[in-house]
């Protein structure tokens, strides 16, 4: 058969952990050609990244082992190279970009220092590297490289940061690129360029790209041909369209169905009583205006999205309804009182009806506490609610009723799976039984699949207690089998509000259209008409 | 095993004296190594040992010297000779033809400026203490003659005069950093916290001694002094461990002077009767201590003041180690409704003389064994002071203070007033015998006072009880063995380098 | 109900209980295994040792003093020798066991609650607040330790408990600062932010949320300092202003047989050597708790363990 | 940096002024000075003419003021034992202890970091055991025992290097090797462990990624980074051996500040230990600036 360029055979590597060995990847194979673009899709534990940190020989050993398979590079099998030869292929022969630059860049270095390494790690003069380096900045859209080199990473937005790693990986022209999650850290906008960046240089060098990632969208909108993987093995392969219009696997079909987006969206109901009326809130942190008056209404039993990318202020909103942060001015007049004018006193009354589902559930509880102490701390902070006898059988109850079942009661968090604890936090919200949740980015920490069981969740909550959300995200399809209302954001301001159809079917703002436009399709058809209207 | 090298030391140490003295003396320079540091050099301040020990007749000379070799006793130094005068003044006739290290001739004046400055209020000079309860005036006859005159009398001016350090008239009333005196020796360098140099001068009016130059250091710990002139980095460490004196070629012990005791607060039941204050006294065995924890050479004390001192008393005899003995006294006592159970402490210093922790813990045992109840309690000089001192403090349990007293003047007088009279200052008892005893033998002359003095050593131990007493001790010296230096009682306090032969 | 997820049971694996999987993770550790063990006999000692061996410890000899040792003639309580009074060294040593580990226990306690409860006040009050206790911390820092010793002992006399206080004082800077710092840190986190929301009191976040968290840190940093406070006891000790006889501890042991280096080495040796192992097996154990504590590393010692699963 | 060094500059004055506040007045109940200045023989009217000159008969707050109006212009007071400028004292002691200081921590640094770092690299090999079982020995050995081992082998038993004192190059050997065990020790395993983080970092994987040699990998992406914790824990120890080694400076009899220090508090010359906590504690302070900057110039996120 005729030579890749990258060729992955049987590969299987395992960790030594805690509880014992996990095979990380079982004997998967794969290969890819110069010029094309494959994805490796997978979830969270999939082991979708571990054969390309096999690829890039950055397993540490222990705990890893890679038990089986080869790894050729134009026929050359990596595992077996000598460590100096193979140490010559990565950078040079083989690049890399990461999810989250900001902690992949060296903090301490400037990113020019950073990026010449790459060259004269292998060999380049200082010069020579420090003129490409400076093409280089240009070449990825950076403004102003030559200030631009003496920088630090730290004084880039992510998306700029990720354009320095990419050109730090393209430094040597290398025919293959391994990008991890490249746009999952990056706003819908931002993720579009960068993708679109990282085909153009495909174009112009001519290297493979092996791109690893969770979303379908972006599988549809970059990739050639795709392999889906699930628990370490390889289930499904094949090009995007055949593998997205007939998938064979149930699991892959199960991913087409969570993707998000293609529900039937909520009609405007009727109006019930008036929840909550914020008029003109302002908040600003030293220069920064982070809320520049926002005004808004929410009925009883309705569902609030908030869509906006990172600096719009949706999180500050969040926060300052909570009384987390202080408002500089304006109102929120919740049943007739203001919020921003409670007493200590009444603001501990009004916890009870406000309560919050934070984006990271691994961060938002507490690890040492059990799922009972968790949920019943609510009745320790509001004794009136229930009586101290009554407690095991409700928190059974809300357990049940979040999709948990009661005997999770004496397990703590770190034994669960992202989804979980994410159940575990609304059922703690819901302990209180309160008449408004707002759930700031609850679902965007989550594997698609969960995505859609966590969403589905709120949604029947909602029909069935009648409470209301504020629904925090950063990406439209998210929000749009699920909100009644959707309200835009952007630097602190609304830029559109209305129902939910109005938004989507037919968004007044540009702003409004330019999201709409750059969030990602799951279907490659749709994508490839999304990028004709864009080009 | 130490013990016989000790001994050793000894005849080895004295059969070197003799052998080789006085061959031909060679000169040059020496380092000594000393315990702690001088922070002062001022002369009126050379009564304190650590800087008598450098100062003392080297950079700055009395009138008077006390002969601590022989049995000459108070030998003329800056003064040739001296008389009393009928009505009990002293007349001193001073040496002619002596130069200051500064250059300034030496007269009666200076005498007579020396005394003004110790007895000033504007300095604190340690040698006013000697002359405490008298009025002194000085009258300067002609250059070089001077009368001293003393409210009341004092027969023993002319060895007080050995504690007086000539300065020249031109000193200040201030401490000075830079002594000059008549002495064999001037100051050339002196690095605080690393050492001190004294040279030879030329225009010294006494014969050359061999020891041209003589460079002081300091190290707190003794091994360490030892070590030093063990490795030729000293030629001579006044004081060392006696663990450490094990080569008879340059170990030498000597009767350092210094008396340990216990000073009994007989203001407090029990220790207010006398039987049990003699039980004490049975239920140590001072002997056990020699050789042990207490140098082979040291003596078991029956006064307060070393053997060589005036008037000391040999028909006094230490009381024998009789636990039986001790016993008894305590059932009689307590049958007498002395309060003979209640704990007594023992108060002492740390590290105030070598195995003081380890002799004190004996002790205790000791005591405890005859029958009394003892705490031991360690404390730090400051505090040590408040105990040993009147004022005492109020409502305080009856106490033994474990103290050391030096006496190498070779006169009581130094001695007993602070210790016994009603007055004194750490005296722990008032008896009107005792003072008028005291009064009488400070105002005799020669046998007369000899005779009171030993009267008194007697009534201390044998009637009054007074304290416990416990040894004279003995220090060590190692002496290079190019060295021709033979240590004296006065050493601690005096290091006459004028003495030390180089072979 | 279609919901109770698919995400099922992989990560839900039921986990040993605490205290096992610490027993597991000790057993991993040799080193950490053998200063453990160590440490119990040392504390067996402690509580024993007066009882067993407090009359032979006092008991005076003066003509059997500095006694060598590896005598067996002598029975084997003198195996490591006799000291200036002839007592028995082994004996000593072990009577001193409980002096020195209570002294040294009780001041790394005194410290580590004083200086963990300014911390959390000093991170969680207002600014002014924390900014008294701050500055504080630096005057107690900046206060040589030896004065402190002076001072107390002087005013309230030499004692054990005094001894304790000394020595606590001058550490508790180091435990108001590592809790500050981490107060400061964890009040940032988003489970304390849920629990404000949830209304929960001042108190109530500070205790139950934060102060757990801060504990291993404090358990590693106490081992740790345990040690250290021994050292400054003995140094205290050696300059003759800690424990004075007839109480002894090993500091003062040293500091009583040094004169005798020269021709008794082993006055001071024995004791020096007990020290260093004690000192050395806290640092052992501090360090094995460090990576024990923490979930990052934890897997290096849990790999070696025996694995299960 | 300005406005932060004002801060700190501040906060520290007015610690200082705490310290010296509380230094004064208890020291001064910790017995009498004149006691200990003359013999236990001295009258009372000797030892009250003494306290007279040092103005110690006056109470309490009167004294003080007076130290404080001397103070603000620089007059330290005079050591009762020395009958000398305090401040003279304390600053020729003081030298000493600096130089021995500023050696001992630069020997000490470059010496724990190299270990640290080759530790860490391959933490668990042999090297790594070796080296963390000689830094945690080395931590917890009490100095004054060792010194006391040091001079009884090395100068006694061997006369290979003096047994203590100033003035040759060799006297400074046996102080700076005994002092530098404990820091090296502790400061080893910090690296170690903060070396052992960086090196599992993200952008240490990065720099694999682009094939970057294991030497630049460790000294150059690592190392700087893992600096910060380090350069606190050297900051402490070099602060404690600042405030003087008490214990080693005694037994080697090096005129620093530490002995000084002991025993001016065991003859109660207040002056002078005024003086030198004043005088160690500014050196501490200037030296924490100096950390300061330290974090600065590593790590460019401070100074922005």
């Amino acid at each position: 058969m005729a030579e890749h360029l990258l060729d992955v055979r049987n590969l299987s590597v395992e960790f030594h952990t805690a509880s014992g060995v996990v095979k990380a990847v079982r004997n998967i194979s794969y290969h890819l050609d110069r010029g094309e673009t494959l994805a490796i899709l997978g979830e969270s534990g999939s082991g979708k990244s571990v054969s390309s940190a096999a690829i890039m020989n950055l397993i540490d050993m222990p705990p890893g082992r890679i038990t089986s398979g080869e790894i050729f590079l134009d026929g050359v099998d990596l595992l077996t190279m000598k460590p100096q030869d193979r140490r010559a292929v990565n950078g040079k022969r083989i690049a890399m970009i990461f999810q989250d630059p900001l902690s992949h860049l060296n903090p301490v270095y400037p990113v020019g220092w950073q990026i010449r390494e790459a060259m004269t790690a292998h060999g380049l003069s200082k010069d020579a590297a420090e003129a490409e380096a400076l093409r280089l900045l240009g070449r990825v859209g950076i403004p102003d490289p030559q200030a631009a080199m003496d920088k630090y990473p730290h004084q880039f937005s992510g998306g700029q940061r990720q354009r320095v790693m990419i050109a730090m990986a393209l430094a040597l022209r290398p025919d293959l690129l391994i990008a991890d999650e490249p746009t999952t850290a990056l706003d819908v906008t931002v993720q579009a360029e960068v993708l679109a960046l990282l085909k153009e240089l495909q174009r112009e060098i001519g290297m493979g790209v092996l791109i690893i990632t969770h979303d379908l969208g972006v599988v549809a909108e970059i990739a050639d041909r795709v392999v889906v993987m699930e628990k370490g093995a390889l289930v499904e392969s094949g090009t995007v369209r055949e593998v997205y219009k007939n998938p064979k696997h149930p699991y892959t079909r199960r991913l087409i169905a969570a993707a998000p987006g293609k529900g039937a969206m909520h009609e405007d109901e009727a109006k019930g009583e008036m929840l909550l009326s914020v008029r003109d809130v302002r908040k600003t942190y030293g220069a920064f205006a982070a809320l520049k008056g926002v005004s808004f209404d929410l009925m009883a039993g309705q569902t609030l999205a908030i869509v906006g990318e990172s600096g719009s202020g949706k999180s500050t909103l969040a926060r300052v309804l909570l009384r987390l942060d202080e408002p500089d001015s304006g109102q929120a007049l919740w049943k007739g009182r203001d919020l921003f004018q409670l007493s200590p006193k009444e603001l501990y009354r009004l916890r009870r009806d406000l309560q919050m589902v934070f984006q990271d559930p691994t961060q938002s509880l507490n690890p040492r506490m059990t799922v009972f102490q968790l949920v019943s701390e609510a009745w320790v902070i509001h004794p009136d609610i229930l009586p101290k006898a009554k407690w095991r059988e409700r928190v059974a109850e809300l357990l049940v009723q979040v999709g948990l079942s009661p005997d999770h009661m004496r397990r703590y968090p770190h034994q669960f799976s992202g989804g979980q604890r994410q159940r575990i936090a609304i059922a703690r919200a819901l302990a209180l039984e309160p008449r408004l949740i707002i759930c700031d980015e609850a679902v965007s920490a989550l594997d698609v699949s969960v995505q859609a069981q966590v969403i589905e969740l709120l949604d029947r909550l909602r029909k069935d207690t009648g409470i209301s959300f504020i629904f925090i995200a950063h990406d439209l399809p998210v929000v749009r089998d699920f909100a009644d209302q959707v309200m835009v954001m952007q630097k602190g301001e609304i830029v559109e509000i209305g129902g939910v159809r109005q938004i989507f079917d037919a968004p007044r703002e540009p702003y409004t259209r330019a999201l709409l436009a750059a969030s990602l399709d799951p279907d490659p058809d749709i994508q490839a008409a999304h990028r004709a209207r864009r080009a | 095993m130490t013990r016989s090298l000790i001994s050793g030391a000894l005849i080895a140490g004295v059969a070197l004296m003799t052998a080789l003295s006085p061959v031909m003396a060679a000169s040059g320079p020496i380092k000594i190594v000393l315990p702690e540091e001088a922070d002062l050099l001022e002369p009126c301040m050379a009564t304190r040992s650590n800087i008598g020990r450098i100062i003392m007749e080297n950079v700055s000379e009395t009138l008077t010297e006390l002969d601590v070799r022989g049995k000459k006793g108070v030998m003329p130094r800056l003064a040739e000779k001296w008389e009393q005068t009928a009505d009990g003044n002293w007349r001193f006739h001073l040496r002619q033809g002596v130069k200051f290290s500064d250059g300034s001739a030496f007269d009666a004046k200076d005498v007579a400026h020396s005394f003004d400055r110790v007895m000033s209020d504007k300095i604190t000079c340690e040698s006013k203490r000697y002359f405490g309860g008298m009025t002194i005036s000085t009258t300067v006859v002609d250059d070089h003659t001077i009368d001293i005159k003393t409210q009341p009398a004092q027969p023993i001016l002319p060895l007080l005069m050995s504690l007086v350090t000539i300065v020249p008239e031109s000193t200040p009333m201030a401490f000075v950093r830079e002594p000059v005196g008549t002495g064999p020796y001037k100051l050339t360098n002196w690095t605080p916290g690393q050492q001190i140099v004294l040279e030879t001068r030329d225009d010294y009016w006494g014969k050359k001694p061999a020891v041209t130059k003589a460079t002081y250091l300091f190290r707190a710990d003794p091994s360490v002094r030892a070590a030093m002139v063990q490795t030729g980095e000293a030629d001579l460490s006044p004081s060392i461990s006696q663990l450490d004196a094990t080569n008879p070629k340059t170990d030498f012990s000597y009767l350092d002077s210094e008396t340990v005791y216990l000073r009994i607060d007989h203001n407090t039941a029990p220790l207010n009767d006398v039987r049990v204050r003699k039980a004490l006294n049975l239920a140590i065995d001072r002997k056990a201590f020699l050789g042990t924890l207490v140098p082979e050479g040291a003596v078991l004390a029956t006064a307060i003041v070393p053997p060589t001192t005036l008037g000391w008393n040999p028909g006094v005899k230490q009381f024998p180690y009789d636990v039986a003995g001790a016993k008894k006294l305590l059932a009689e006592a307590k049958a007498a409704g002395v309060p003979v159970d209640t704990p007594i402490t023992i108060i002492a210093r740390s590290a105030n003389f070598p195995n003081v922790t380890e002799i004190m813990e004996a002790i205790q045992a000791q005591l405890q064994e005859a029958g009394f109840k003892i705490d031991l309690k360690f404390v730090e000089v400051a505090e040590h002071e408040t105990y040993y001192s009147k004022p005492f403090k109020e409502g305080r349990g009856p106490q033994l203070v474990a103290a050391m007293h030096d006496n190498s003047k070779g006169d009581p007088s130094f001695s007993m007033f602070f210790k016994y009279a009603s007055k004194g200052t750490q005296s722990g008892f008032s008896d009107p015998k005792v003072d008028d005893l005291i009064q009488r033998a400070s105002a005799a002359v020669g046998d007369e006072r000899a005779k009171l003095w030993s009267q008194l050593i007697g009534y201390l131990h044998d009637d009054v009880v007074a304290d416990v007493l416990l040894f004279h001790m003995v220090g060590f010296a190692r002496v290079s063995e190019r060295l021709d230096f033979k240590p004296t009682i006065a050493t601690n306090s005096m290091l006459q380098l004028s003495e030390i032969g180089i072979k | 109900m279609s919901l109770s997820s698919t995400e099922t049971d992989p990560a839900l694996r039921e986990e040993a209980s605490f205290a096992v999987r610490m027993g597991r993770m000790l057993l991993a550790d040799k080193f950490a295994l053998i200063a453990a063990l160590f440490l119990l006999v040392m504390i067996v000692l402690a509580l024993i040792g007066p009882v067993w061996l407090g009359e032979e410890a006092i008991k005076q000899n003066l003509r059997g003093r500095n006694l060598a040792p590896f005598d067996w003639s002598r029975g084997w309580i003198w195996w490591m020798g006799a000291d200036a009074l002839g007592r028995p060294l082994f004996a000593r040593i072990i009577v001193a066991t409980q002096n020195t580990l209570m002294v040294a226990a009780g001041a790394v306690v005194l410290s580590a609650v004083s200086g963990t409860f300014l911390g959390l006040l000093a991170g969680f009050s207002s600014p002014r607040v924390s900014q008294i206790i701050m500055r504080l911390a630096d005057v107690i820092m900046s206060f040589p330790s030896l004065l402190i010793a002076v001072i107390v002992l002087y005013l309230l006399g030499s004692s054990i408990l005094n001894l304790m206080v000394v020595l606590s004082i001058t550490r508790i800077p180091v435990y108001l600062r590592t809790t500050r710092a981490e107060v400061l840190e964890i009040r940032e986190r988003m489970f304390v932010q849920a629990a404000r929301v949830m209304g929960a009191s001042g108190n109530r976040i500070l205790f139950r949320h934060i102060l757990p968290i801060v504990f291993p840190t404090l358990t590693t940093l106490a081992t740790l300092d345990f040690a250290y406070v021994m050292l400054a006891e003995s140094a205290l000790s050696f300059l003759g202003i800690g424990i004075q006889p007839p109480d002894i501890t090993w500091g003062l042991m040293i500091s009583q047989g040094r004169q005798y280096l020269t021709n008794a080495w082993w006055l001071s040796f024995w004791p020096g050597l007990a020290i260093i192992l004690t000192t050395l097996s806290l640092n052992l154990l501090s360090n094995w708790l460090r990576i024990a504590l923490d979930p990052v590393q934890r897997w290096r010692l849990e790999m070696k363990g025996p694995s299960h699963g | 940096m300005l406005s932060f060094i004002r801060k700190r500059s501040v906060a520290s004055l007015i610690s200082l002024a705490g310290l010296i506040v509380m230094v004064f007045f208890l020291s001064r109940m910790t017995g009498d000075p004149a006691s200990l200045f003359l013999p236990v023989e001295a009258s009372a009217e000797m030892k009250q003419q003494f306290r007279e000159l040092h103005g110690l008969n006056d109470p309490l707050l009167v004294q003080f003021s007076r130290y404080v109006g001397d103070v603000v212009t620089g007059d330290l007071g005079e050591s009762y034992r020395k009958a000398r400028p305090a401040l003279d004292v304390v600053t020729e002691a003081f030298v000493w202890t600096l130089w021995l200081a500023v050696i001992t921590m630069s020997l000490v640094t470059s010496a724990a970091i190299v270990v640290g770092s080759l530790a860490a690299f391959r933490s668990g090999g042999f090297f790594d055991r070796t080296a963390s079982m000689l830094s945690l020995i080395g931590a917890s050995v009490p100095d004054f025992w060792l010194a006391i081992v040091a001079i009884v082998v090395f100068s006694v038993n061997l006369h290979w290097l003096p047994t203590s004192g100033t003035g040759s190059v060799l006297h400074w050997i046996l102080p700076i090797s005994v002092l530098f065990v404990r820091p090296f020790g502790i400061i080893v395993q910090v690296v170690r462990g903060s070396m052992i983080g960086a090196l599992s970092s993200a952008y240490v994987k990065t720099a694999r990624a682009k094939g970057v040699r294991s030497g630049p990998i460790i000294f150059i992406h690592a190392l700087r980074n893992a600096m910060l914790p380090v350069i606190t824990v050297i900051g402490d120890q070099a602060a404690s051996l600042l405030n003087g080694a008490v214990i080693v400076e005694t037994i080697f009899g090096f005129p620093g500040v530490g002995k000084l220090m002991i025993d001016s508090i065991l003859q109660r010359d207040f002056n002078v230990v005024l003086a030198a906590i004043l005088v160690t504690a500014l050196a501490i302070f200037l030296m924490n600036l100096l950390i300061d900057l330290c974090y600065a110039l590593l790590d460019p996120r401070i100074r922005h």
